[in-house]
């Protein structure tokens, strides 16, 4: 291991890819459905909703842990879980 | 400069109101009380200027000095006895996260049964902790130690709290002469206060504290050791600078008559000094006092007890059931080198020391004795 | 709605708390704190208990935080926090404060690091006047060792220290009313707010930031794993417990109560309880039991915000 | 220490693999082996993928580190193989089992337990299914034990 | 007797289960967390009839089993890590206030970083508290010690508080085979709680407590040592006991493979096992392991190291800026013995240590190091 | 007066705190202690947390009091009290107990010993619903260790480390409103009382040691050393603040407030401050800036006893 | 010193004679006056109010520490402080 | 330590035997001297019996024991005869002095200052006062303190 520092600097630090957690399934979007709400940004626990803007821009799948809180409180069931 | 009749508490809230630290968390205990009365008075009065904070307890203290610490202020504090108990967890924390708080303690023997007077328990409670600690003999040396603590204590190889520890009440609450150096002296010698990463500083956002699993903890032990001992030559150099300043002089390990000595004392603290009036009547006979218990000076120890016969540690504060704190430093430190030695505990909970004890010790009268009760 | 999209443009693209973290799938924690933290448009000090929240973002070398994240120990968030606001008055006074702004202090602390061992420090810096914002995120149980009781673990809820048995209901004690303790405390903002009820909670912590002192917002979110439910249940068992009253939503500004939220649906105590395993053991009496509990406090509430 | 094996078992958390390594443990001691089991703790929770262990030998075991050369690696989610090595320190003639899609598709875990004492050689089904049934207790019906087991044997074969 | 597979923390709550304490006051923290999980299922089972209490903070733990101890109710806690060290000032409390509580130790590092796994940091913080420490190998030992301990703990001659350390995870754990005793011997072999001066006695209402000057603080820690000091003999007496209950032996010192070796290794807790193992592929290369760490075995350290001309230390917990806790135990003990010392600090924050790390230090290679990071 | 004489039938002829003690001259905290302890007719456990009562009865081999007594530290009295308590419940349930009646568990602390450093201890008690007494005895500051600022130290008052000076005017905060954080814990019985008013007080003693549960009441009682007045003045000073309203003497049973004495003359709060040191340096717009909060805490407590 | 113990039974242990705190004058009662109400006992911070069953019998000069509060409480004015 | 010089004060607290041991030691401070100034602290509160010590010598005082064998003792409050062995350890050739009825009755302690610099041979009367002046600022006025050490010199001499 290399130097070690007491303190994590954001800006360099790796960001671990937890989209690896998922479970068999991930959410997909609808994109025709979405009104750019962003309620699904809002309660997404991984943060894992991607903006443009305010608007609706895709999911990180990187990080995003398919725990269907998004599917479930799009407000235009834009989002569905799909088997991987 | 003339001399003040002033108690190791006055002289501490003297060097505190030069300093004119930022921020101030304390507790009040016995016989800490002198120092944090004493400095709130200046900063009621408006000749110190920082943020006294009426913390509701030690471990708050404590807590708020790294919260203050590493905000980006410079923080002092102060307490003694079941304080430092009380906030030893966070002691711990103070010294891994590189806080450079400086802590002046009036040692006092930890409860129980409770007692208000001093020996050195509370200091060894937290020997492991990574902090430096200091022992004063003197009102003086309290004074003198405290204004260079905050040196040490920032210097960026160091970043670690530093401890001022001084005898209660035998030093917290004797009036002796002292002299304060002009407050200016002191201030450009401690210079502006300057960590890496304040929390304070928005445009840099890291992360402080974080979480170490077996692949990381080790090495961070390793590297707060390593500051620590680090703070050795650190302590040597601020001392150069501060005898420029004052004629003072302070090393880690304080020889007196060891020249020509069969037998020496190893001691830290007050005793020093009365053990120096018994050496002096002696012949043959010498002290070592450590000013640097952390880091332990095993080093200059070795050297100053080098063909010595005799070696004689007295701990101020017992280890029930085992070896007593500064025995086993010394053991581990004189292994092998041929000296014999022996240990006492003495003074436990304020109980006196004459330079007759010292001198009874130097005679071989008490050598069985494990406790000097 | 627009209060959302003003949390996304307050954000600028950078989130306080980025994803890749190692709290579990489902977790209802991060949702408090992107509400909290992307209502203040200051800059601003995380200081964060030990407990689920730091534990999993903060693996070293990782960090999920953007924002200055500081924690030191379990029970000490609110004194590291006074420690920080002093540094930064002192550093104002003298000028030295690297930032033009004034920082916001936000403690970020489990139930737990609240109710229980975090007490006495919150109650310290209350009493004190520091000026900042904590934020109790109760999950009513320490669920970062593996959901045991807490002083906010409710009557009847099996936990690993308060299991349901042959011998046992669960928790024999009704929950410590930490609210009410703030409200003792006679800070200026105090509230009760809860994850899913988000632009109340957004409202809320405007208010708080803006106060001038301490001030103390308690915020209902859930553990999938510590209730034992299914992650995409949460809004509908967060809503259930503010409209069956369980945990009703309030702030008391300067002394003053008033209920912020009044449930607008009858939900009968069963709606909150019934989905989650720790209540699995209860039967009707127990239930009505509650519903008793629930009903009187919700009164004396109506009474006090009168 | 001359007979002693070592297993891996990787899964995600909730997934058995801590069950698996224990009842394994189990199997062995009641076999008249000894035998250790545990799992790896950190502050990920649920979801994130978690390594647990099984020892047995027919000395009393000692050693309390880590395995690090395990004889044995049991996968029990086969997406993992994308994320960590799998195959890390194995020992030399050791094997990795993947329960992929040819792997009995119910009672992952207690499969996998069959197709280990498969591998290993050792405990018996029989053995292995009361010390599963022992620990297990009714939270699993025995029947469903004993099929789960010899299907994972099975596959092994 | 049929074998169980249990952690570590299973066989302790299981030990707990058959003594059946009046009271047990404990707070949650990884990962002593098993033991009163599993203490807290049987109670609500109604296998075991005391009184769990869910305690706000671990001060408020041992502060309560103070209370409950001395109130005549046989009382057992467990803890970890910054829950000891909270609780450290109440630690030193319990001991001088002669409270028989018995603790399980599931030990981890102590903060900062934060991490949770094995390390014996939080034993080595109260090492001068006068708390009874046993260091157990493996969950039998765990077990084992947890059925002595309240033996030891109540003997009219000790009145003091026993630890059962258990390495936290590593055998907290980790499950592994445990021979249990029927409940029935186990309920036997510990008897009736019984202390002078029960606080419920009203009929005998003394003061428990009292605050001490320095006229008499010296002879109370005399006192508390000298009852420490005797848990030595009540120790080697009642394993003496348990032997011929359960057919397995404890000594404070277990030498193995000693008796023709040339360089020997004292360690502590699970990594002795390891050691062993070690041990068994060399020649002259031997292996003493303490049970006892407080009161420490020193002359039967001595005697059990005499001749052996290598004594390697091996420290799960550092000292920073000083010497580990064990290394300078053992320095003290072996002080002027001729053996040759070394010391190496291993294993902080769960470091893990293998057969081949003991080969290494035996084969010189690391005599340098002082971190085997 | 009757109360009076049972008082001392109670005692039996043993005072359970005798003469003999190290407390100052003209202390008023031994008048706490006997009201309280000759009050109950039950055999009584006192637990006492560090601070002048503790320090000034107990040095060895001395001791005051005739019951019997345990001190282990300064922060965790209601903590110690929780375990002598289910000691007693353990003992009882299997028959072990020495003693035939129901031991009443009483702790003894000053104010920083509740309010501030034994808060956390305190809340914990209550939440878990031991059954015990805790008393405050609120002199206000720190005494034992030389009058500090406490939690429970009014606005204004000088103590050691609140010092007035050129740039001070004593404690800048208000005092923490213990009796009302008690009662947030929804207990069943606080109550709000003063050592001079020991009819009243002892009534509270009664029916706090009768209650189901834990109970708290809060004592004011004065420290000629801290407050800065001559001992005899010490009826007189104490009873002006009760009857200034600064000091209301009130219950809550069960969550009902009741203001169990209604002050009978106008008293100002002058009368209450100027007769002490600590005050002596408060002008007339700090006095009246009192009097409006004394004022207004008065009818929120009137409002809430409606 | 002898035999410690750490706890301390009130039976057996010294009572310290702080009657010597009094900084020159001590109550005296005017027996006449006196209607037995018992404030005094009640007030009196060093138990120092000797009854005889509930009669005011005398103070307990050994402890009394003539803090003058007795005289200020009795409402018959039958205290009076005298020089010693 | 050849002329080292200690003095016991003998006091109720709150009679001055602080103050007064301090303004000893601070008028050998301003007389060229060294010296140490140190109270006696227990669990006694306002009104106990105290004491207080007083050390001085031409050299650096190094020594930080109590004042055991005083070669002066001074009483400032009569009762305590009866109560305390303010002769305790009295040196040879040690002296008692006590603020008996013969005593100057105003500012006691600062009398029984000027007494003991007249029985020690110093400090002189004059650094004396000055050195009061400085410690005890505008709480007493200057002529007061010279009036009672004066009147306690020579009531010693
Ligand atoms: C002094 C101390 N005691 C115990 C612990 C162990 N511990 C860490 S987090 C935690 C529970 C946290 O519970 P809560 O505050 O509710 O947060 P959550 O885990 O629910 O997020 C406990 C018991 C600790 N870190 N420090
Ligand atoms: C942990 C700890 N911190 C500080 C102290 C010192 N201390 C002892 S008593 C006391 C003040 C007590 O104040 P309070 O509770 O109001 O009681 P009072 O002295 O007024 O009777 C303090 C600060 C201590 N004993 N323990
Ligand atoms: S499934 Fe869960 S983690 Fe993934 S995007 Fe949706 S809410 Fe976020
Ligand atoms: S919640 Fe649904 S509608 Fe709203 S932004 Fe997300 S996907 Fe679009
Ligand atoms: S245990 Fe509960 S609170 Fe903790 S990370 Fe998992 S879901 Fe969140
Ligand atoms: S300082 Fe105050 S509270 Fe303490 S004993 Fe003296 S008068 Fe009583
Ligand atoms: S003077 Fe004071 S101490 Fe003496 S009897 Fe009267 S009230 Fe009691
Ligand atoms: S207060 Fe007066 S009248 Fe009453 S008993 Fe005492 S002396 Fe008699
Ligand atoms: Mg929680
Ligand atoms: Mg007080």
């Amino acid at each position: 291991m290399g130097e070690l520092s007491w303190t994590v600097d954001p800006r360099t630090a790796p960001r671990p890819r937890t989209g690896g957690w998922r479970t068999g399934v991930k959410p997909e979007i609808e994109l025709s459905k979405c009104i750019d709400c962003l309620v699904c940004w809002l309660y997404c626990p991984d943060s894992a909703i991607e903006l443009d803007g305010t608007a609706f821009k895709g999911f990180d799948y990187d990080v995003c842990k398919g725990c269907e809180i998004c599917a479930e409180v799009c407000p235009e069931d834009a989002i569905t879980m799909v088997a991987e | 400069m003339t001399l003040e009749l002033l108690t190791g508490g006055e002289a501490v809230a003297h060097a505190m109101r030069q300093i004119d630290p930022d921020v101030v968390p304390a507790y009040p205990i016995t016989p800490q009380t002198p120092i944090i009365q004493n400095f709130a008075k200046f900063v009621a009065d408006g000749s110190a200027h920082g943020e006294l904070i009426d913390v509701e307890s030690e471990h708050s203290a404590m807590s708020a000095a790294i919260g203050a610490a590493l905000a980006g202020a410079r923080t002092m504090t102060a307490t003694s006895s079941q304080g430092l108990a009380l906030m030893a967890e966070v002691v711990y924390l103070a010294a891994s996260m590189r806080a450079p708080i400086v802590m002046a303690l009036g040692n006092r023997a930890l409860s129980g049964p409770i007692n208000i007077h001093c020996d050195h328990s509370d200091s060894m409670l937290v020997r492991d902790s990574g902090c430096v600690q200091l022992f004063a003999e003197s009102a003086q040396e309290a004074y003198d130690l405290m204004v260079m603590a905050p040196r040490i204590a920032e210097h960026p190889d160091v970043l670690l709290p530093v401890f001022v520890c001084l005898d209660g009440f035998t030093i917290t609450h004797s009036a002796e002469a002292v002299e304060l150096l002009p407050d200016e002296h002191v201030r450009r010698f401690v210079g502006e206060y300057r960590i890496p990463h304040a929390v304070l500083d928005v445009a840099d956002p890291v992360t402080q504290g974080p979480f170490a699993m077996p692949d990381v903890y080790f090495e961070f032990r390793v590297q707060q050791a390593q500051a620590l001992e680090r703070a050795m030559d650190v302590f040597k150099h601020v001392a150069g600078e501060f005898r420029e300043l004052s004629g003072r002089s302070y090393s880690s390990v304080e020889s007196y008559r060891v020249e020509d000595a069969e037998q020496v004392i190893v001691a830290l603290g007050s005793t020093a000094g009365t053990i120096k009036d018994a050496v002096d009547d002696l012949e043959h006979a010498g002290l070592v006092k450590l000013t640097t218990f952390r880091p332990f000076p095993a080093a200059d120890l070795r050297r100053a007890l080098a063909g010595v016969e005799h070696v004689i540690v007295l701990d101020r504060a017992d280890s029930p059931g085992g070896t007593p704190p500064l025995h086993a430093e010394v053991a581990a430190a004189l292994y092998g080198s041929g000296s014999e030695l022996v240990g006492h505990v003495y003074g436990l909970g304020g109980r006196d020391f004459h330079p007759e004890d010292a001198v009874s010790l130097f005679a071989g009268e008490r050598e069985e004795a494990a406790w000097l009760v | 709605m627009a209060r959302l999209k003003q949390l996304v443009r307050n954000q600028n693209g950078v989130p306080p708390l980025r994803g890749g973290h190692a709290l579990c799938q489902g977790c209802g924690v991060p949702m408090v704190v992107r509400v909290v933290l992307s209502t203040i448009q200051r800059p601003t000090v995380v200081v964060n208990a030990t407990g689920c929240l730091e534990v999993a973002t903060t693996r070293y070398p990782t960090t999920a935080w953007n924002v200055p994240w500081l924690h030191v120990a379990f029970e000490n968030t609110a004194a590291v926090a006074s420690g920080v606001e002093a540094a930064q008055r002192a550093l104002a006074r003298r000028h030295a404060l690297p930032a033009d702004e004034e920082v916001a202090v936000v403690c970020f602390a489990g139930d737990g690091g609240t109710y229980d061992i975090g007490m006495q420090a919150l109650s310290g810096a209350l009493e004190r006047g520091h000026r900042f914002l904590f934020v109790c995120y109760d999950n009513e149980a320490y669920m970062n060792t593996g959901v045991q009781r807490s002083g906010a673990t409710p009557y009847g809820a099996s936990t690993t220290t308060s299991p349901s048995g042959k011998e046992s209901w669960g928790k024999a004690q009704r929950r410590k009313d930490m609210t009410a303790i703030a409200v003792a405390h006679h800070v200026p903002y105090v509230a009760q707010a809860c994850s899913v009820h988000w632009d109340d909670l957004s409202r809320k912590v405007e208010k708080a930031v803006a106060a001038d002192g301490p001030s103390f917002i308690n915020v209902l979110t859930d553990c999938p794993v510590g209730w034992g439910h299914e992650p995409r249940l949460a809004p509908r068992l967060l809503d259930a417990a503010v409209e069956s009253k369980f945990w009703p939503l309030y702030e008391v500004v300067d002394g003053q109560y008033r209920v912020t939220y009044e449930p607008t649906r009858e939900v009968d105590v069963a709606e909150w309880l019934k989905p989650q395993k720790r209540f699995g053991h209860l039967n009707d009496e127990h239930i009505a039991e509650i519903r008793v509990q629930i009903d009187a406090d919700w009164h004396e509430l109506l009474a006090r915000s009168a | 220490m001359s007979d002693l094996v070592e297993i891996r078992w990787h899964a995600r958390a909730g997934q058995g693999a801590k069950t698996a390594a224990h009842l394994l443990a189990m199997g062995f001691l009641r076999s008249g082996s000894y035998s250790q089991a545990f799992p790896e703790y950190g502050p990920e929770r649920r979801g994130a993928p978690l390594r647990a262990f099984t020892r047995a030998s027919s000395e009393p075991i000692r050693r309390h580190d880590s395995v690090t050369t395990p004889n044995l690696v049991c996968v029990l989610e086969p997406s993992l193989l994308h994320e960590v090595d799998v195959a890390d320190g194995l020992a030399e003639s050791g094997r990795v089992l993947v329960a992929d899609e040819t792997f009995p598709q119910r009672d992952v875990n207690l499969a996998m337990l069959g197709a280990a004492a498969r591998v290993l050689g050792a405990p018996s089904l029989d053995v292995l299914a009361t010390a599963t049934v022992e620990v297990l207790g009714k939270k699993v019906d025995a029947e469903t034990i004993r099929t789960a087991l010899q299907e994972g044997y099975e596959w092994a074969s």
